[in-house]
């Protein structure tokens, strides 16, 4: 029996339940009966092959071997001679065996669980969700890039030539000024300022405010010097 | 709305997700009578085209994937191959699947050794995660499988997994 | 390897893949003999299956997306969480497509403010990159739209930016 024990290394049990299933097993034991003096002494004889390959056996098989002494001794030893608070050794040996088998079965599961994962390997899926890019809603094309673009250097460009009348046509301000009074019957100059894209479009509004209170469409007021002015469409008082 | 646009939606909603996708996902936009059944036959058709793409029942939703016969192709540009699970991982996953909620302790004493490590590199793998404490001295944390530990195993549910009574029959009918 | 695996394989792959895959991708592993021609016909036959999803060629390859009639009803559950460019990123984008290789400063001086956080961003969206240094005193870094710029703008390459002239005859025509 020793040589079939030259497989036994540490590293091939993952404990000592572990051991005790292979050794039963090998033994052909029935898990459900195992004849402790027996199991006992192929465990033992286990843990001293790994101590001989020079393996540190770890204290969990030291502690089972131990226990198994025990056991050993529990079930030689005649009735009377236990403890009262000490099991019956049948019952002792009842969730040993019971123990095991536990052991057994997970260790089995572990088994399919490992058949499983590998059939489940090989379909391979994308991890990461694909969000659907914007331009699917057409909301970015490259027209927006040219828009940004030739925008600013149109622009840029227009400030440098400074040919004032194609900056801001001032009819086409009083009347945009004139149409957003009437839409929202008040608007601050500041938000004006906001809407303007050069100094020269803001000296122009300012122009076609004036225009606007000239002709008795909007009246403009400041609480304070300095102070926000509110534009307001003239009510219409007498038509 | 028609079935060949629900039945459109639903592939590209797969095809888009990273991750399975339950019918309650469905549910919210598809209508809701016998909808379970209208889901199964488009996979079913879906899959009768054979495109190399599959759609799997797993972790009780849907999910698109490679055929597996294409793996060995596909693996080496796309498989982020994650290393399989070692003999403890595996015993220790299965004692949670089995005893869930449970404690470390509580594995510990079926394994007969400390499963400290295991554990901890099966919560970092997400195929386990922490659910409360249980209520006794120590406040030990409770463990419990993932969402993740069915798709990772290809399950629909833990049901699948053999029940105890299974295996002893089969053990001792086999011994 | 006979056509249905390749085909199912060049399936998979852009399933897989999820963004653009080059036909250079495919040569590595499929005969490179007519390769081109053997991909067209194989996205024609899975577009002509009408799954809802749709293999188009974008910037120089392949990429497996979704139909466009579909994004409504797709767009609340997959829809891009970042938001659309702001004004100050499309401008410092649209410079960067229009004047690449260019240099920050370069971009300040059209936009006349400084770009630096904008650039910054357009880098962490992978829409621009780094090609080198322009050989001036100070050796600035060069930047250049990147293969994701074309995707996110629906371009094949960067050819079908609007010219100058498009571009007038386009606001001419609108307002």
């Amino acid at each position: 029996m020793s040589s079939e024990l030259l497989d036994v290394s540490l590293e091939n049990f993952e404990g000592p339940l572990d051991l005790l299933i292979h050794l039963i097993y090998k033994n052909e034991l029935n898990i459900y009966d195992i004849p402790i003096a027996i199991i006992t002494e192929s465990f033992i004889a286990a843990v001293k092959r790994m101590e001989q390959l020079d393996i540190e056996v770890a204290s969990d098989f030291i502690n089972m071997a131990s226990y198994l002494v025990y056991l050993k001794s529990r079930m030689l030893l005649p009735r009377d001679t236990f403890f009262e608070e000490e099991l019956d050794p049948e019952e002792e040996k009842y969730l040993f065996t019971q123990k095991l088998v536990e052991y057994s079965f997970y260790k089995d599961v572990s088994a399919v669980l490992k058949k499983r994962e590998e059939e489940s390997s090989k379909f391979l899926m994308r991890a990461d969700t694909v969000f659907i890019a914007k331009e699917q809603a057409d909301t970015e094309d490259p027209f927006l890039l040219a828009d940004s673009f030739f925008d600013l250097t149109t622009k840029e460009r227009k400030t440098k030539m400074v040919v004032e009348k194609n900056i801001v046509d001032f009819k086409e301000v009083v009347a945009r000024l004139k149409s957003l009074v009437i839409r929202k019957c008040r608007m601050f100059w500041s938000d004006i300022v906001k809407s303007c894209r050069s100094r020269k479009e803001v000296a122009v509004s300012l122009l076609a405010v004036l225009d606007l209170l000239k002709n008795k469409v909007a009246d403009a007021s400041q609480s304070e010097n300095f102070g926000e002015i509110v534009i307001e469409k003239t009510e219409e008082k007498d038509g | 709305m028609d079935k060949t646009r629900e039945k459109k939606i639903f592939y590209a909603s797969l095809f888009l997700s990273g991750t399975p996708l339950e019918k309650k996902f469905f549910r919210a936009f598809f209508e809701p009578v016998n909808l379970e059944n209208r889901l199964l036959e488009y996979a079913e058709e879906f899959n009768k085209l054979d495109t190399g793409l599959r759609i799997r029942m797993v972790s009780g939703g849907f999910q698109l994937v490679t055929e597996s016969s294409l793996v060995e192709e596909l693996r080496p540009h796309f498989g982020e191959k994650s290393d399989a699970l070692g003999r403890a991982s595996l015993e220790t996953a299965a004692i949670i699947a089995y005893k869930q909620p449970v404690t470390r302790l509580e594995i510990d004493e079926i394994r007969g050794v400390n499963s400290s490590g295991t554990v901890k590199y099966l919560l970092d793998r997400n195929l386990v995660k922490v659910a409360g404490r249980k209520d006794v001295p120590g406040k030990p944390l409770l463990y419990v499988t993932t969402k993740h530990f069915l798709e990772y195993f290809g399950m629909n549910d833990l049901s699948e997994m053999p029940t105890f009574r299974e295996w002893q029959e089969l053990k001792q009918g086999g011994g």
